[in-house]
């Protein structure tokens, strides 16, 4: 008896059911992480949802006023804790802008092969918790295992598996291990056919598309109007990637390799054929869309490492050299926005000619796409909350900062 | 010494019965009581499966304590909010139902005792003839015993296969148990239908202000 | 065995002692169950969640995993949380669990071999099967907290309305062998895999698949595993138990769970005829003395408990690989398909039947 | 369309309103005046031309120099900057807002700006986090609270000049 809000029902009232409010407390298995969604809900079908942040607000920027841009590099990490490669490469790319610096070829290409690799182990978790709110455990064991491999890998470049530091300003810290390069391909080779078992799984599972179709469904312009930015933004159908629309010294990163936006333009997406099609129950915007996009991302960032293997072999061995700790930054203020796998982390730096910012700020993605969950969840049933929660792909880190 | 091991239990179960339903009259809180209901309508199972007709205590789990249980169950949860749960009886109203309670049990009482056969223990309760008319057959055809048959019962030369199909068709009169069983479904569609959500949706908010 | 007793002691305790004997065989059967059970949900999940499962807990396989879980759970301190109504609180686990228990008096495993042969045990089972609910209404309401209401709640819409087509569908049988008296229904399947009144006639064929959906969800498991969906509601009636009680509900669940896969197996699967009729050939049959036929008999509990085991491991391997459904799809699952379905079911049954008295 | 083009068109439209810019800037950027903040973004979202839909990220700066080593460059004041890209064009334009440290002088008063959450509905949470840490009061904000810092904080971390409390319910600050 889900409430379908099509015309405004006007019928009578008469037995005064009092509303409960439920809250999904901070602690709660399906909130990913700190966060507390107030739920008003009366009987199953929720009238409001105000979700309630700030539990993991540590006031990273604050920090920043006080360390210089290399020591601030820690803090990206444990914004979004998921994706600890690619906010460290915003940030250092937002610098590296500030200072007008430009990159050797190889720095170039093994920062385009380490943030792929990191987008696929984002979307892996995202894949896998998602599967978890709606009920399912296996799927959640596939993608943790392909992560940890993923997380191997990157524990033989930089010695981390979740809080890496690894890309700074003006490069990255080492370069590639002897023998990675091959590990990683091997790695590329079997990770195929696990995303079709992903497929089979979830996205052609007739119960997993009854729990998401036409469920949270998110409109264009309201996407663009809450800021939501990444695959939530694709899955509302608007091709929008910084890796190809954003600003130059980003895009160029990403100059001379092949890839596609994920987004349904006109009613297909790209390459659809060798995937599983969209259902019939499934529109445009809906929490579905959104995690078919992120299943079709991960196979762009599988087709984007190779390229990024055999450019990084190609090119002349240096790979950059990182800035000096206190070296002192000019005068000026620089901000850029870099394609995260969970939207767009945008860094801001101003500084007033000293090695410490004046001022360091971070946009995070999901604390606009947490933003429009209220619009989603308005007459949808409380089963259906962790649902759209889940399709959002949020993480606290990043929102509270 | 052998005790009748079979009145023994069915005297058990009579008295755990009585006391839940004793316990559901006294108790305040509202769940308790639909708790002790429980409980006291398992017990009345309890003695049919004892009496041999464990089709009627089958029916009785599934009717009462599974179906009509469950639904009170499921008024009093929703409910129960905090000024219902503990519905405390004022002194007089003790006293009142006290006195109707009494006067109940010794009618009751007093029937019980006027059928001979009933009065002394250890035999099961095979009737004899009775000369002047009472409620009690009514009553036992309810429970199911084909009270118009009772001098078959006691010809001798009943055969085996006989006895053993009267023994089967034991629950004659079941009627009267379904014609409950079908009023009470009436009044459950009836109550659904009175109390079906009926509920003002305000006109959805279309898009974010555009003020 | 209470005439055995009766040379040594008085009558009295002769037959106290022999009924005594009786009710705990029962209740080890039940904790068994639960015990094995518990051990191969974890196997199985492992298996299909490419790991291993338990390995080291005692010996090869980890099959001391449910002793050491029976002891964790015993050593875990259960609270009543403040806010709960005690004495509901503690009763509610009890009641879900004798329900649970008793369902073991009707189960036959083999040609006889039945703790309490009722001459209606079909209709006995879905009766009591149908009071486990009230258990997890008590522990949803008497917890105290919105989460156990909203759990049992749903728990208690889903039981009560899946009753509807598990009667229905378990009618069928009863219809087709004559008689609600299992020992009867199992023993009317012997001989040959064609016997089993699946195979019966295809109206049959498919009540015995909207007999596994809804017994799936009258039980609680799988896709229909509302009530303790922990994704939405924590744990749902579940929340506020810890330690041993939580143990209780947790054997409630798997002893009902193997008991309804047993009436599946009785009333569709032929019970303890084996598809080959090996015990005929052997001449183990009840005629030729009383060694062969217990030997007989105990072939065909083996028979049983596999069938019972295989049905336990469809419901293990549902719960593992599908997403959990909404309250509202499960319930358009039950009202919608599985009573229509039943009912037709019902009646293309009795109209093979009908046609075709002797079998086709 | 670049910035010197955006900044041609809004002072001939607005006129005194736009109070400055600084196009060699890394990101050029245009100086409006708080009161006439609205009027500029509304035109900004809903000109054909320019269809700037998404607003990116608010951000509150405050000029203050607390170490007396380093000289004075600037008075003391405080900034919010509004960073705005277009889907549609591919173009991207970031506004100041200059406001005083306190709200006509007065210490604990804080300067005042007209909220543009009725323009971009994402401004909505991005206003309670400027006000909840550089302390920023957006007039016409429909529930403007603290977002990140418990709801009884007092004070905003990100000023210059802010002191960590001494103990917050029992836990020591300093």
């Amino acid at each position: 008896m889900a409430l379908q809000r099509s015309g405004p029902e006007t019928v009578e009232f008469d037995v005064h059911t009092d509303e409960l409010l439920v809250n999904m407390g901070p602690q709660h298995p399906s909130t990913h992480g700190v966060l507390r969604v107030v739920v008003r809900a009366d009987g199953e079908v929720v009238s409001e949802v105000t979700p309630q942040i700030g539990y993991l607000h540590r006031c990273a920027e604050k920090i920043g006023e006080n360390v210089t841009p290399r020591q601030w590099i820690p803090y990206t990490d444990r914004m979004d804790y998921l994706a600890g490669m690619n906010m460290n490469l915003g940030w250092a790319l937002t610098v590296e802008k500030l200072l007008r610096m430009e990159l050797p070829e190889r720095a170039r290409h093994l920062r385009v092969l380490i943030a792929e690799l990191g987008r696929i182990a984002s979307h892996l978790v995202a894949a896998g918790t998602y599967g978890l709110d709606l009920g399912s455990f296996t799927p959640f064991m596939y993608c943790f295992r392909e992560r940890e491999r993923i997380l191997d890998l990157f524990e033989l470049v930089c010695g981390a598996r979740l809080t890496y530091s690894y890309i700074t300003i003006g490069g990255v810290t080492a370069d590639l291990p002897p023998g990675w390069l091959e590990e990683c391909e091997a790695f590329l080779d079997q990770f195929n056919p696990v995303i079709d078992e992903l497929h089979a799984m979830l996205t052609s599972n007739a119960i997993f598309i009854r729990r998401t179709a036409k469920i949270g469904v998110l409109a264009p312009e309201v996407a663009i109007d809450y800021g939501c930015t990444g695959p939530v933004l694709r899955g509302s159908g608007v091709s929008w990637d910084l890796r190809r629309d954003g600003e130059p010294c980003y895009t160029k990163m990403y100059e001379g390799y092949r890839f596609e936006v994920i987004a349904q333009v006109d009613g297909r997406y790209p390459q659809d054929q060798k995937y599983p099609p969209v259902p019939a129950a499934a529109v445009l915007g809906d929490s579905w869309h959104r995690f078919y996009v992120r299943m079709l991302e991960v196979v762009q960032s599988v087709g984007l490492v190779r390229q990024a293997i055999e450019r990084y072999r190609r090119s002349p061995p240096d790979c950059g050299e990182p800035i000096r700790i206190t070296q002192k930054l000019p005068k000026g203020e620089a901000y850029l926005e870099t394609e995260a796998p969970k939207g767009q982390m945008g860094f801001m730096v101003i500084s007033d000619g000293a090695a410490i910012p004046w001022r360091a700020r971070a946009r995070s993605s999901s604390f606009c796409n947490l933003s429009v969950i209220s619009e989603l969840c308005r007459g949808c049933l409380i089963a259906d909350v962790p649902s759209v929660l889940g399709s959002l792909d949020i993480v606290l880190g990043e929102i509270d900062r | 010494m052998d005790i009748n091991w079979h009145s023994f239990f069915f005297l058990l179960v009579a008295l755990l019965t009585c006391a839940f339903a004793l316990a559901v009259v006294i108790s305040s809180n509202i769940v308790r009581m639909a708790f002790y209901l429980v409980l006291s309508l398992g017990g009345v199972a309890g003695l049919f499966f004892l009496a041999g007709a464990d089709f009627l205590g089958g029916l009785q789990l599934l009717v009462y304590v599974g179906g009509t249980l469950v639904l009170l169950a499921f008024g009093v949860m929703l409910t129960a909010r905090a000024p219902l749960v503990s519905m405390k009886t004022a002194p007089g109203q003790w006293v009142l139902a006290a006195v109707v309670g009494g006067c109940l049990l010794a009618v009751l009482l007093q029937v019980a005792w006027s059928v001979g056969q009933w009065a002394g223990p250890g035999r099961p309760g095979v009737l004899e003839e009775e000369a002047k008319p009472t409620a009690a057959p009514l009553g036992l055809g309810l429970v199911g015993v084909r009270v118009d048959q009772l001098d078959v019962d006691r010809r001798a030369d009943l055969t085996e296969k006989e006895k053993k199909a009267r023994e089967a068709g034991m629950s004659g009169y079941l009627v009267a148990f379904e014609v409950i069983s079908v009023h009470l479904v009436v009044v459950l569609i009836g109550a659904a239908y009175l109390a079906r959500a009926k509920r003002r949706v305000d006109a959805p908010l279309a898009r974010p202000p555009q003020t | 065995m209470a005439e055995l007793l009766k040379s040594f002691v008085p009558v009295w305790l002769a037959y106290s002692t022999a009924a005594a004997v009786n009710a705990a065989l029962l209740v080890v059967l039940a904790l068994m169950v639960a015990a094995v059970c518990n051990w191969l949900e974890r196997k199985v999940a492992g298996r299909i969640q490419d790991r291993l499962g338990p390995t080291r807990v005692g010996g090869r396989f980890g099959w001391l995993q449910s002793v050491a879980d029976g002891l964790k759970l015993l050593a875990k301190e259960d609270l009543i949380p403040q806010g709960a109504d005690r004495l509901l609180f503690r009763a509610a686990p009890y009641v879900s669990f004798c329900a649970a228990c008793s369902l073991y008096l009707a189960l036959p495993l083999a040609d006889g071999w039945v703790a309490l042969q009722l001459n209606s045990a079909v209709f006995f089972i879905l009766a009591v099967a149908g009071l486990e609910v009230l258990g997890v209404i008590l522990a949803g309401y008497a917890s105290g907290s919105k989460w156990s209401l909203f759990g049992a709640m749903r728990e208690a819409a889903q039981v009560v309305s899946n009753e509807i087509p598990l009667a229905l569908c378990a009618l069928i049988p009863v219809m087709i062998a004559g008689s609600m008296d299992l020992v009867e229904i199992g023993n009317r399947q012997e001989g040959w895999l064609t016997n089993w009144l699946v195979f019966h006639d295809p109206f049959t064929f498919l009540t015995f698949f909207v007999y596994l959906t809804c017994a799936v969800a009258s039980v609680n498991r799988a896709p229909f595993d509302l009530a303790e969906a922990e994704s939405e509601l924590v744990a749902g009636f579940m929340t506020e138990y810890s330690g041993f009680r939580w143990g209780v509900f947790f054997m409630a669940e798997y002893a009902s769970m193997f008991v309804i896969s047993g009436l599946a197996a009785i009333l569709f699967l032929g019970g303890w005829n084996g598809p080959v009729p090996i015990a005929q050939w052997l001449g183990l049959t009840r005629d030729v003395g009383p060694l062969a036929a217990w030997l007989g008999n105990f072939l065909g509990m083996c028979n049983m408990l596999l069938k019972c085991s295989l049905g336990v491991l469809v419901m293990m391997w549902l719960r593992w690989t599908l997403p959990r459904l909404r309250i509202d799809q499960v319930m358009t699952v039950c009202l919608r398909y599985c009573i229509p379905l039943a009912a037709v079911a019902l009646l293309g049954a009795m109209w093979w039947t009908y046609m075709w008295p002797g079998g086709w | 369309m670049d910035v010197s083009a955006i900044l041609q068109r809004l002072t001939e439209r607005f006129g005194p309103r736009i109070t400055g810019s600084n196009l060699e800037a890394i990101d050029p950027w245009i100086e409006v005046a708080p009161e006439g903040l609205p009027e500029v973004c509304r035109h900004l979202r809903d000109e054909p031309e320019l269809r700037f839909n998404l607003l990116n990220c608010i951000t509150g700066v405050d000029y203050l120099q607390v170490d007396p080593k380093r000289k004075l460059e600037f008075e003391p004041h405080v900034e919010v900057i509004y960073h705005l890209w277009s889907l549609v064009h591919k173009h991207r334009l970031v506004l100041k807002v200059r406001l005083p440290r306190w709200k006509d002088g007065i210490e604990g008063r804080l300067p005042e700006v007209p909220s543009v959450t009725g323009i971009w509905s994402t401004a909505n949470w991005h206003e309670r986090e400027v006000y909840d840490l550089s302390g920023i009061w957006f007039a016409g904000h429909p529930d403007l609270r603290r977002i990140l810092c418990p709801e009884d904080w007092v004070g905003h971390p990100l000023r210059k000049d802010y002191q960590m409390p001494v103990e917050y319910h029992g836990i020591r600050g300093r």
